[in-house]
């Protein structure tokens, strides 16, 4: 019995036919051998956020991240002339990786007026230039300029910084991310500059945690003890449903509604609730962030809760009604394994009761992200065995069905053009 | 030596132990309590939070001074109890055994 | 910094015209292909150095090695008869592996009587025969005589022991080793027994690891502090005195740092208490004149000569004392480093305290190293790069990594002959 | 308490306890797990009598020392340990030595 009115054709799912309503194998999510065609296919050839500007404050600034999906190390560096550039991570002169602190395999970040080689001292400047070769009389013919650092290509929208590791990026950064995605430019993420950051290493395929957040039909079952009683009856009773889904290209989206649980009954909501103000919906407290642009709550939802935007092919930006939002990153390292990294971004608060109030939220955000982390590790294990390898998936888990379908539609595209050397 | 306001005196005897500046820091203390410990925490800090936030809010976030700072760093506690208190019972969260999601940045303060 | 004479050529690297100039790559480190080449065209023809004599002492003293990349487990024993032997770690009776103490995977020691084999009891003496067979009479036409263990090739130069996995060695082992790494003869390597060995498994390829000990470009970049922060010169490089290619083989001199004449802000409060040092002791008792081979170059003032023997030996000798590294491949990312100081025997605490200084400051130093080799390894294996240059001062590099592709490369057309 | 080392070297009993240690396996373990005030304070008491140290040693063979001489050599190997992070690296661990070990698997005694 929907609450929310379908789309026409009965169901979400339906009312994307390329989808399908038969069950799935997730074989995807168990085969070292796809894993491989993933990186080739979509890893070493597709848009992937990196990380916001704000991470690179001023000329100087940088990061290092480790892509192992891509066999990759970038060092992401804001320039002298405050261009973000993005470079691979390795010295032109041995091999060595140029940039890192005190484990050369951990990713670093800081300032610098230029890049040093621990191994034999060889500099770089901020815009990959090579400026100095130790005894450089000792070389052979030794252009200089032919020595730059091997740059990787580097897009910013909306302040998200991208790399694609394409010899040459089949679609520019904003044509990839489609009118879904990009009409969410002029939301304020530049402003929301007080950050909570978290990573973690999970034994499971990245796709099956994707899986986790881009459905809420799990909700009120593995989440159910982290409300009181009473409204977990209910909420359990009712079952979930998102009012909208939206699948565009590779991406995907979905709105639910609101809770207002300021408006609610005491015993239906948690003391600490009361006492901060906050909970996982985020802090009750209205905060202005000026209009929004149309890409947020596209459907119009009333009360409306999040949007949960499923950037293809491993980044979340989720939204909420109560003015904060999240980031969610996976990862690969194996075909049963990922780094996940949470972020939560708020307005910096103007005083400790907002303070307190994103406290809390962020608290009750980990709370829910361990469970879901734990779930998934077993999920694997099932998965892996292998005895079960049909699996059903309703409409409120349409965009799992989305993200699966397009990941072998990448492959397939991939794999269909003749065989031409590729890197 | 006192690490509170005066005002908030009473709670004292947990300063040393629980205000901790770091969410690492404040994971680990939990993870590593009993849960009589975090009772009796909780029990002493809870009805007393209204009037701590209330407190802080007439100052400017970004100049706390030392006491008042260390009085937030107590209210993180207490938000980090509340979950083993009201929702668990137990310090960590059910059915995460081999899971874990480390923290490597929040605002200051 | 003192400017060393260049051969008339120009430079140490077109002294050597088959080596080029040009930019080198380093697949050869990464590649799981390149490793199972090395396998068959290296480790399993060249001649190997397992240990020094001094580590078999008397009759019955062996010692067990694990050659992982040539699939080897080989015993070495000092037989009844005072020679020293290798034999393939295998009975001949089921094949269990024969001499192990708690973990088959483990190398081990000691001195032995004969060997058993712990799964049926068959003992062979310390000369490989075949001795004892568990209920012999239950088996058809056994002839003990043709059951002892497999020998391997073993030969022994100035107190090294080497083995050849090979069926029939190509060289004998003075041969192979050639006129410069037997120049040595006569360097009193037996004389210092007092030994400090190290071991460690470092996440890189073997040929990395050995490229950061043949040159010394790179010591005032990752090293700096092996001087004091007062007198440290942020632009100093490093030039060696002697470069020279004999074979698949090379040799690296430096000049001597006479550390203990420098001022004393040139060095570090413990090196001028305990008057020993980066370069080890800085008096050793007088052996004598030493053979010219050890600086063939004639640096003076010399200081050491670093002598790369192929395929994965350096000894690194000083006027009194001397290193040895070997570098056992056991993946294409992954090798076990062996390192032994050799000192002469400490007579009093205070030698011994300048032997110990010595070994902790190698191995601070050797730590630099191996914690920056696994990044190395990481960002080749990243495969974007393939080119890469190197200096004259990184001659020995160029040069190593072109005798494995010569080697590797004779393999392959042997094997294209055979298939033809 | 028991002395440990010759009475003329009382003055650095106390770090007798956590500094002599017979191998340098466990001097390493030891100096890795302390903390720059704990190793310089150390340093700062025993590097003044390290010349004194040998000397005193140096009156015994060295295959035939007293039990508390014997210690009092393993503090002078603890305090060439310590040098290495209070003289050079100014922590307790190699610079850039990242996740790499070295193990001393055979050393002479004492």
């Amino acid at each position: 019995m929907a609450r929310f009115p379908k789309p026409p054709e009965g169901s979400w799912t339906e009312h994307y036919p390329a989808l399908g309503t038969g069950p799935v194998s997730y074989e995807d999510s168990t085969s070292p051998e796809f894993y491989e065609r993933e990186r080739r296919a979509i890893f070493k050839r597709t848009w992937l956020n990196v990380g916001r500007v704000e991470e690179l404050p001023r000329s100087g600034s940088y990061f290092t991240k480790e892509i192992a999906a891509a066999n990759a190390s970038v060092v992401v560096v804001r320039g002298k002339d405050g261009e973000v550039r993005a470079f691979h991570n390795i010295c032109r002169h041995r091999g060595n990786k140029l940039v890192w602190n005190d484990y050369p395999l951990e990713e670093t970040r800081g300032t610098c007026r230029q890049f040093q080689c621990k191994y034999h001292g060889w500099r770089y400047d901020l815009e990959g230039a090579l400026n100095f070769v130790q005894q450089e009389s000792e070389f052979f013919d030794l252009d200089k300029d032919a020595y730059g650092l091997l740059p990787v290509h580097c897009d910013v929208w909306a302040g998200f910084i991208f790399v694609n590791f394409a010899p040459e990026a089949e679609q520019p950064l904003t044509e990839f991310l489609g009118p879904m995605v990009t009409d969410l430019e002029g939301y304020p993420f530049d402003e929301m500059t007080a950050r909570f950051g978290y990573r973690t290493n999970i034994a499971a395929n990245w796709k099956l945690f994707m899986d986790a957040f881009q459905e809420f039909y799990h909700a009120p079952v593995l989440h159910a003890k982290q409300s009181p009683q009473k409204y977990s009856a209910m909420a359990q009773q009712a079952g979930f449903e998102a009012p909208h889904y939206r699948i565009e290209g590779p991406h995907r989206l979905v709105s639910t509604s609101g809770v207002r649980f300021w408006e609610m009954d005491s015993e239906l909501v948690k003391p600490m609730e009361i006492t901060t103000r906050s909970g996982l919906f985020g802090p009750w407290d209205e905060v202005d962030l000026g209009e929004m642009p149309k890409g947020v709550n596209p459907a119009h939802c009333d009360p409306w809760g999040l949007d949960s935007f499923q950037v293809f092919p491993n980044f979340v930006i989720l939204l909420w009604s109560q003015g904060w939002y999240l980031t969610y990153h996976y990862w690969p390292t194996s075909h049963h394994t990922h780094v996940f990294e949470g972020n939560v971004y708020f307005l910096p608060a103007t005083n400790a009761r907002e303070r307190i109030a994103q406290e809390m939220a962020a608290v009750t955000f980990k709370e829910f992200a361990l469970q879901d982390a734990n779930t998934l590790e077993a999920t694997q294990m099932g998965i892996e065995s292998g005895y079960v390898d049909r699996f059903l998936l309703n409409d409120q888990e349409v965009l799992c069905r989305h993200l699966h379908k397009e990941v072998a539609d990448w492959i397939a595209a991939y794999e269909s053009v003749p065989e031409v050397p590729r890197p | 030596m006192t690490m509170l306001p005066t005002e908030f005196a009473d709670l004292e005897p947990f300063a040393p132990k629980w205000c901790l500046p770091s969410e690492p820091g404040r994971y680990a203390m939990r993870l590593s309590s009993s849960m009589d410990e975090m009772y009796e925490f909780y029990e002493a800090i809870h009805p007393r939070a209204a009037a701590a936030i209330s407190h802080l809010e007439r100052f400017d976030l970004y100049g706390l001074p030392e006491d008042a700072t260390n009085l937030l760093h107590l209210l993180y506690s207490m938000i980090m109890v509340s979950f083993p208190v009201e929702a668990w019972g137990q310090p960590r969260v059910p059915d995460t055994g081999s899971a874990s999601f480390d923290c490597f940045t929040e605002p200051a303060p | 910094m003192t400017q060393w004479p260049k051969p008339p050529e120009g430079s140490w690297t077109e002294h050597y015209p088959a080596l080029g100039t040009g930019t080198v790559c380093f697949d050869d480190s990464v590649s799981p292909e390149f490793y199972e080449l090395e396998r068959e065209a290296i480790f399993k023809r060249a001649w190997l150095n397992v240990g020094r004599v001094e580590d078999l002492p008397r009759i019955g003293s062996c010692f067990t090695k694990e050659i992982t990349i040539a699939n080897a487990s080989v015993i070495l024993v000092r037989g009844a008869d005072d020679e020293v032997r290798a034999f393939h770690n295998i009975c001949r009776h089921r094949g269990n592996r024969l001499v192990w103490s708690d973990d088959p995977h483990q190398e081990t020691g000691g001195v032995y009587r004969q060997f058993t084999c712990k799964y049926h009891g068959w003992r062979y003496d310390l000369q490989g025969a075949c001795t004892f067979v568990q209920q012999e009479d239950e088996f058809f036409d056994l002839d003990k005589s043709s059951c002892g263990l497999a020998p391997v090739h073993c030969d022994i130069w100035n107190g090294f022991i080497f083995v050849n996995l090979d069926a029939r060695p190509r060289q004998g082992l003075r041969e192979f080793l050639g006129p410069m790494i037997t120049g040595l003869d006569g360097y009193p390597f037996e004389k210092m027994t007092e030994h400090y060995d190290f071991v460690a498994e470092n996440n890189s390829n073997w040929k990395l690891f050995a490229d950061a000990f043949q040159e010394y470009y790179h010591v005032p970049s990752l090293h700096p502090q092996q001087v004091p922060p007062a007198v440290r010169d942020p632009g100093a490089g490093f030039t060696c005195a002697h470069f020279q290619c004999d074979g698949p083989h090379r040799l690296v001199s430096t000049a001597g740092t006479r550390r203990w004449a420098l001022p004393e802000e040139c060095m570090y409060p413990i090196e001028r208490v305990t008057r020993s040092g980066l370069v080890g002791p800085w008096e050793t008792p007088d052996v004598g004149a030493l053979p010219d081979g050890v600086n063939p170059g004639k640096v003076d003032p010399w200081g050491i000569s670093n002598f790369q023997v192929f395929p994965n030996l350096e000894i690194l000798v000083y006027a009194g004392w001397y290193i040895l590294y070997r570098y056992w491949p056991t993946s294409p990312r992954s090798h076990r480093f062996e390192a032994t100081l050799g000192f002469h025997p400490a007579r009093t605490v205070r030698q011994r305290v300048e032997h110990e200084v010595a070994s902790v400051v190698f191995k601070e130093f050797a730590l630099q190293d191996a914690g920056m080799l696994g990044g190395t390894q990481a960002a080749l294996e990243t495969g974007v790069l393939h080119e890469f240059p190197l200096s004259d001062q990184e001659i020995l590099v160029r040069h190593f990594h072109k005798v494995v592709a010569d080697w590797v490369g004779a393999y392959r057309r042997e094997g294209i002959g055979a298939v033809g | 308490m028991t002395r440990l080392l010759p009475a003329q070297f009382a003055d650095l009993e106390p770090y007798a306890q956590t500094w002599c240690r017979r191998t340098e396996a466990e001097r390493w373990a030891v100096r890795a797990a302390s903390s720059m005030q704990e190793l310089a304070d150390f340093y700062d008491a025993a590097f003044p009598r390290l010349e004194a140290a040998i000397e005193y040693c140096d009156e015994h063979p060295l295959d035939a020392l007293p039990d508390d001489v014997g210690r009092l050599v393993e503090l002078v190997h603890s305090v060439v340990m310590v040098s290495m992070a209070v003289e050079i690296f100014g922590q307790p661990k190699t610079v850039d030595s990242a996740d790499a070990v070295l193990h001393r698997v055979r050393e002479p005694r004492p």
